[in-house]
């Protein structure tokens, strides 16, 4: 298990391969990278930096992928996620989960993906034409997380 | 008792604080207890008693409000978080 | 749009990147990547080959990745299949998805893994201690295909 | 009328046949009759009337068995597929 918490970009091909090189049972890898986008809440965006809970982010974190590994039969798991100013079109987020099967890994890296959203103490600042604005947490994604319940698959 | 509250993103910039150690008077049990004696500080700490869904943590882990507060704790005050 | 199919191996950095590079409305890409296990129903598995109905494959492909685009809003798709013989570890398959949100692309991306499992004429041969024996078909996956139904997100 | 029928993997080596260009008696409109006419020739072909959730397509389009076909068509008859 990878959980990095950095400015650094990072290179996805290098962390899919370090997570099945050498690893004959994996028979699946969903992963998921989230980007800067260039619009948001209808409003042009030039840059954001995103902001953390040093500490507790690595703990978050950690206590997401562990309950994944709880629901699912996971082989390993990568997160990779960027603090910092960040351009439009940069990295922001890296999640790979690795499974003999697919189903599993889909269902492990979504949810990762859904708790993150809600549980891990980052803040997007974005940057406008009309100046800098927090960005407000979107009632979907509480949605997204509460699909999951307890237990079932979702 | 005393306690370390930290402040976060869009709360911090609010607060014009990011950090403190705190002596608490007897009868600040909970978070809820600790938000209410900040904002009785007034001003900028007035936003604290409204801040819309104000999220917190004991020792780094999510907490509701009810939560218990200890000697040592380190207790963060933040907006929903919006990471990913 | 790009569907291959190919004896050659693919870099799946480069196949995201050339999705992703000078695309600013892209804020997710949902990705799956399956290998060659070493194991399978229970017997060790030494390497496979896999056979493929040339013209039928790429239209199946595209026809799967035409109904994905009409039911989510995505942005661009990739989906690379090998054929021949390949050994344990080696990548089989790639499909990349990329959305302006992340739910559409996970959801398009394990579709179309979904629909390719059971309508796209490949089939999988398997080297085994017991010699070589055609994969069977999975119930499972059928399952997995019609948890889609028509119209629903599932 | 002539069509080409392919057969594939698990199939294609029961048949010990890949492709055949054939030319049909009058009353075979159909998948299912022309796979019963090739069931008809015998030995290893037999196996066809009873293939395990034997699948086909016409023209590059996996169909029913009841699908028509017509001069030209390219029928291909093979089992369940495993790709992925």
């Amino acid at each position: 298990m990878k959980i990095a918490v950095q400015e650094a970009d990072f290179d996805v091909g290098a962390e899919l391969a370090a997570l099945t090189r050498g690893q004959p049972a994996v028979g699946a890898c969903a992963s998921f990278v989230g980007y800067v986008r260039d619009r948001n809440d209808g409003a042009a965006v030039a840059a954001m930096t995103l902001e953390h809970y040093p500490g507790m982010t690595e703990k978050a974190l950690a206590a997401i992928v562990d309950e994944a590994r709880g629901r699912w039969d996971l082989l390993d798991v990568t997160v990779i996620h960027r603090i910092g100013r960040l351009d439009i079109g940069d990295q922001i987020v890296l999640v790979a989960v690795t499974s003999a099967h697919r189903g599993e890994a889909f269902a492990a890296c979504e949810f990762i993906m859904d708790y993150l959203k809600t549980r891990a103490p980052f803040w997007k600042r974005e940057e406008t034409p009309e100046g800098a604005r927090w960005v407000d947490a979107r009632e979907t994604d509480d949605a997204a997380a509460g699909r999951w319940g307890e237990g079932g698959r979702r | 008792m005393t306690v370390t509250v930290l402040y976060f993103a869009a709360l911090k910039e609010a607060l014009g604080a990011s950090s403190e150690s705190l002596a608490l008077p007897a009868g600040v049990a909970t978070v809820a207890d600790l938000r209410a004696h900040l904002a009785a500080r007034g001003e900028a700490w007035g936003q604290l008693a409204s801040f819309k869904n104000l999220r917190c943590a004991v020792n780094q882990d999510m907490v509701p409000l009810t939560a218990a507060v200890k000697e040592g704790d380190e207790v963060a005050f933040f907006p929903p978080v919006t990471g990913g």
